[in-house]
């Protein structure tokens, strides 16, 4: 069954068209990651996915449904959840808020507030510190967990381990990799770390200069063909370095 | 002179307890939807003057008209944010000044069309309450009206507070008012959190309103002086926070009341200078933070004068 | 081994002998938690072109900030030439010799292209009303917006936003130029001309940093290159060892390249 | 090599200057056939156009949107009258009396300058009661009670009421004229880059707070001389009035109508101000209530004013503020 499909999207930030006509269509269950260099229009993909970012062209649609005239918080409603790029959590709000705005503004189901510190267990002693004590593997834990607090169909992470030491990159690809194992979740998620995106894929979207470059499975690509892609370096170019 | 300043300090603080009220809505609107209502001391009068006209032309109880009148003026607040202030805020900076001091003027006038010039005050309807103290030891006078004026600001500040921190909706004003699109992601409808926060503001505003009409008489062309009591409490009590706002009106009041020791003209400056202190005190703190303390910030200034004296005498 | 990108032998010689024209020690920027520059310290030599490369929030334009004096740093000294200049204001420091773009064009809307320039000519180049214009119109005519020079900003591209971000800093005569990714969103032919250009201040000796994600059209032009993510320089020296650096390579490709 | 020049004033504009000027003589020799209640209108008019000309110089052109610069109309009202109290004779006390209020607003603007934009605005609010509140301590002033320019009154009529009028009319004109200059100068291409961004106007050298402190400075002089023709007119100095938030609303409303940010928008507002006042200003309150939502409109639909729409409808903006490039030796 199709959960989700972004059809022709196009994303302009003034005068800068930084999505050109993405598109791509997920199963319930899968996981896609979104790779690509800096400036390469994946942030903005995600943020229109979740409805901060206007449409230009295109359509999304959520299971059947055309969501691409809904605004933000309705779009949670319907079931997509995002943790932004940069974490964004209310800094002087503590990390039982942070993470209550969610579940009591989102939708009700399995996701409580004990099964995502059950997930992240190293939130349990958090819940009380306001959310700029955090370190970053503890920011990422709480934006993650409030996303996952929505109870949403379409996860979307933006930029998961980036300014993460290894150890916390580690544990959230352990506690995501758990959320996949139950298939209940689509996910979308933007990791710069070209390892962890290969191994934590079903299914990678490599994006340069606002258009898909690269489409697939991890196996269906050799390493120096997705380097490439992500930097956009042309064949001509790598062979001079 | 000791009792009297005694009894002017504790006045002063009393009346903080207005100024609070007043500037709890104005600070609500800066603090969250980043907005200054210029119509913010006219919302007051036109409470104030709802309550009259319920009260002394329908002949209702007092506390019936406001309990009538504050859910009305909320919703004044709900619809004006909803219809002039979005709009306003999407034009830019300059545009919220400019609708809403084209607001203030459209209001004080319309509410001159309807109830004239007359001063009004509601202090013939609470009967006793107007005039009653407390006699305390030391020939110093507790006005009842001004003790339960302070209570509810009290009240309103702790309410208004515990609503913040321990209600959905207070939840979803703070993390709208700290980063909006992440507060949309989290599914808060930030566009009505910031209305609610603005029926809050409205509705706050007109109970300071009822509160000086009370206390004193009220004129359509009451608002504007109200409003700038309002902002100086609040720059006072440090931008955005609600404590800082209470703490902001005692000091207004206090330093009214001290300068009205020595006469009712002195009791505005006073508090006008203390305003304009504290805003020289701020700005001077964020200059010198941004020069590398003063010492180092004043010299380098100084060579920079002597420097672009000499380069000028070269050219 | 930078001799094969036209660089004059003379002119390698003096960058490298040459003073710090530009140096930064220690720089610290704190948001709130956030450090965005952690103790950033960064020189560049007169006449060099050195390019900043880096993940996204690396802290490379807070970097150009924390330079062209746009907000004072938390700690940290700024030195132009022999001055300190860590709590000049931004106009002291454009009118000192360093010029600086940014990442997303900020013109002013309602002056048309010619007069953006104007401004920045007058203001920043010291220079009286007609040298102004001249000096305006022959940096309109360097980066290819002559034809538009009457036109209302409002009214034109990105691209041409963005190329009027060069011929603005251009205008103001500087010493160093800071370049925040301008080449981003160009077309190969636009990006040679960009090339061009660059190349072009740099034999005439100006001194340029810039921050650019198209690696290939930075190369070109640099003589060093600095890595920088999460608030640190990771690396620097010689592009080429600089993309080899295996930390580079963790934060750009993932934590365990081949 | 060509040489490149700022192109001159296009033959429209200077018909327009022309016609302007010739306005202007016209009208400075009114008093010579005008009736005295023509003289005496005119006169408010010409208050209107240098105030409107002055805050559009502040708002429009430097992005300093004020709604306390009736502190310098009350305050130069103030020092005249002190003057005149102090035995100088009334119209150069009137003048004298307008420029001092640069020593009040010099140390001001060193204050609010440093504010954001709507900080600022109320801050000059504040500010503007708070210097009320310093006039009605002076005990000539007596609070609320207010004075009279009675040396004023012992002037022969006609010769007070025409030299009033010409005073007004040349500070208008004086107004248009250094508006004119400053703005077709390097100062008004800086103000308008401060206005549209005014760190990057810094970032290029441009000296944000001089530029700003100036035309701060000129538009407190330009107020308060207005101010001071007013009072020569109304005769009665009360505080209420001099210092009431109405001066700003008029202000705001003449160039929001006429068009904020363009040169001739002011005085288009000013004259329609006039116009309604004279039509409409019996209905008292409900007037003034119509001007505040008429202001309202103007700033939510149309915020560049009639001047704005008249440059939509003709692609070109008439005495344009803009400096056009062109090579030398072309016209």
């Amino acid at each position: 069954m199709t959960r989700l499909s972004v059809e022709g999207a196009v994303c302009r930030h003034g005068l800068l068209t930084a999505v050109r006509g993405v598109s791509f269509a997920l199963e319930a269950g899968e996981v896609l990651c979104v790779i690509g260099a800096n400036g390469a229009g994946k942030t903005t993909l995600m943020r229109a996915l979740a409805g901060a970012h206007p449409l230009a062209a295109g359509r999304i649609v959520l299971d059947g449904e055309d969501v691409t005239g809904l605004g933000t918080h309705a779009r949670l409603r319907r079931g997509i959840a995002m943790s932004p790029e940069g974490r964004r959590l209310f800094p002087d709000m503590t990390v039982r808020e942070n993470l209550m705005i969610a579940a009591e503004n989102g939708r009700a189901g399995d996701w409580t507030l004990d099964r995502v510190l059950a997930a992240f267990d190293q939130l349990e002693p958090l819940l009380d510190r306001p959310a700029e004590k955090l370190s970053g593997g503890q920011r990422q834990a709480a934006a993650i967990g409030r996303a996952l607090l929505a109870n949403p169909d379409v996860l979307l992470l933006d930029e998961v381990s980036l300014g993460l030491s290894p150890a916390a990159v580690e544990g959230v690809y352990r506690a995501l990799g758990e959320i996949k194992e139950t298939r209940a979740m689509t996910m979308i998620v933007v990791e710069q770390d070209l390892t962890c995106a290969l191994n934590f894929a079903d299914r990678i979207l490599c994006v340069t200069e606002g258009a898909v470059a690269l489409e697939g499975r991890p196996d269906d690509f050799t390493r120096a063909e997705i380097s490439n892609a992500y930097f956009g370096i042309h064949e001509k170019e790598s062979a001079d370095a | 002179m000791l009792d009297g300043t005694a009894q002017a300090l504790i006045q002063g603080v009393l009346l903080g307890g207005y100024y609070a009220i007043i500037a709890a809505g104005l600070s609500l609107m800066v603090g969250v939807v980043r907005f200054i209502n210029l119509a913010h001391g006219d919302m007051a009068v036109l409470g104030a003057l709802v309550t009259i006209t319920l009260t002394q032309v329908l002949g209702m109880p007092v506390l019936l008209s406001i309990l009538l009148m504050l859910p009305l003026m909320g919703l004044l607040g709900w619809v004006m944010h909803a219809v002039l202030f979005e709009r306003a805020m999407k034009g830019g900076l300059l545009l919220p000044i400019l609708v809403t001091i084209g607001l203030g003027a459209a209001l004080q006038n319309a509410m001159f069309g309807i109830w004239g010039s007359d001063t009004r005050s509601l202090g013939a309807d609470i009967g006793s309450l107007a005039w009653e103290g407390w006699f305390l030891p030391g020939g110093i006078i507790l006005g009842k009206l001004p003790v339960i004026v302070f209570c509810v600001a009290v009240l309103v500040i702790g309410g208004l507070h515990l609503m913040l921190r321990r209600t959905k909706l207070g939840r979803a004003i703070r993390a709208t008012a700290s980063d909006r699109e992440a507060a949309e992601m989290c599914g808060v409808d930030a566009a009505r959190a910031h209305r609610a926060a603005a029926a809050i503001a409205v509705a706050l505003a007109a109970l300071a309103g009822v509160f000086l009409a009370m206390r004193a008489q009220v004129t359509p062309y009451s608002g504007p002086a109200q409003l700038i009591f309002a902002f100086e409490a609040v720059v006072i009590g440090g931008l955005g926070s609600l404590g800082g706002t209470l703490i902001g009106g005692i000091v207004l009041g206090v330093s009214q009341s001290l300068g009205g020791l020595i006469s009712a003209q002195a009791s505005l400056l006073t508090g006008h200078l203390v305003f304009v202190a504290v805003l020289i005190w701020r700005l001077g703190r964020d200059w010198s933070a941004d020069h590398g303390g003063w010492h180092a910030g004043l010299v380098a200034q100084l060579a920079r004068r002597v420097g672009r004296r000499e380069s000028g005498a070269e050219q | 081994m930078m001799h094969d990108k036209g660089m004059t032998p003379s002119s390698q010689t003096r960058a490298d002998c040459a003073p710090a024209v530009l140096e930064a020690t220690g720089l610290v920027k704190r948001y709130g938690s956030l450090r965005a520059l952690d103790g950033v310290s960064f020189r560049v030599r007169r006449g060099e072109a050195v390019g900043i490369i880096g993940p996204n929030g690396a802290g490379k334009t807070t970097l150009f900030g924390a330079l062209a004096g746009s907000f004072p740093v938390s700690t940290g000294d700024v030195r132009f030439g022999d001055r300190t200049i860590t709590h000049e204001s931004a106009e002291a420091r454009s009118r000192l010799g360093i010029a600086r773009t940014y990442q997303v064009p900020r013109p002013f809307l309602g002056l048309t292209v010619f007069e953006n320039v104007l401004v920045a000519a007058q203001a920043g180049g010291r220079n009286g009303r007609d040298g102004a214009a001249d000096l305006a119109a022959s940096v309109l005519g360097r980066t290819g917006l002559a034809g538009l020079a009457n036109t209302p900003t409002a009214a034109i591209g990105l691209l041409d936003r963005k190329r009027l971000e060069v011929a603005r800093a251009l205008g103001t005569k500087p010493q160093v130029i800071l370049l925040d990714e301008i080449g981003g969103g160009l077309t190969e032919g636009e990006l040679h001309e960009l090339i061009a250009l660059i190349d072009g201040l740099k034999a005439e000796g100006m001194t340029i940093v810039w921050i650019e994600h198209i690696l290939h059209a930075l190369l070109k032009v640099i003589d060093r290159l600095v890595c920088m993510a999460e608030g640190q320089v990771l690396a620097e020296g010689d592009p080429r060892e600089v993309m080899e650096n295996a930390k580079v390579r963790r934060a750009y490709l993932g934590s365990d390249p081949e | 090599m060509t040489r490149h020049a700022i192109a001159g004033i296009p033959r429209v504009d200077r018909q327009l200057i022309a016609a302007l000027l010739a306005l202007f003589l016209g009208l400075a020799a009114l008093p010579f056939f005008g009736s005295a209640l023509i003289v005496d209108k005119l006169t408010l008019l010409t208050v209107y156009v240098t105030l409107a000309v002055m805050w559009n110089l502040l708002a429009g052109f430097a992005g300093l949107v004020s709604v306390g610069h009736q502190a310098f109309i009350g305050l130069g009202g103030y020092f005249a009258l002190r003057l005149v109290e102090s035995g100088v004779s009334p119209f150069p006390a009137l003048l004298v009396g307008g420029a001092l209020v640069l020593l009040a607003a010099w140390p001001l603007s060193w204050l609010v300058l440093r504010l954001r934009a709507a900080e600022f605005a109320v801050a000059m609010w504040v500010l503007a009661e708070a210097i009320r509140s310093m006039v009605m301590f002076d005990p000539l002033i007596q609070g609320e009670t207010g004075r009279s320019l009675v040396a004023l009154n012992a002037i022969d009529p006609d010769l007070r009421r025409n030299t009033l009028y010409l005073m007004g009319l040349a500070t208008a004109g004086a107004a248009m004229a250094l508006s004119y200059a400053l703005l077709r100068g390097r100062l008004g291409a800086e103000a308008r880059a401060i206005r549209d961004d005014a760190e990057a106007a810094a970032s290029l050298g441009v000296s944000t707070m001089r530029v700003k402190r100036i035309i701060f400075l000129i538009s407190a002089l330009g107020c308060a001389i207005a101010g001071t023709i007013w009072l020569g007119s109304a005769i009665t100095y009360q505080p209420r009035t001099a210092f009431g938030i109405n001066w700003s609303v008029f202000m705001l409303f003449m160039v929001l109508v006429g068009g904020l940010g363009s040169y001739l928008g002011p005085l288009l507002g000013a004259l329609l101000l006039f116009a309604l006042q004279e039509i409409f200003g019996d209905f008292g309150a409900w007037y003034l209530a119509g001007v505040g939502v008429v202001a309202i409109l103007f700033a939510l639909y149309a915020p560049r004013g009639i001047m704005g729409l008249i440059a939509d409808r003709t692609g070109r903006e008439p005495l344009s503020m803009q400096a056009r490039l062109t090579r030398q030796g072309e016209a």
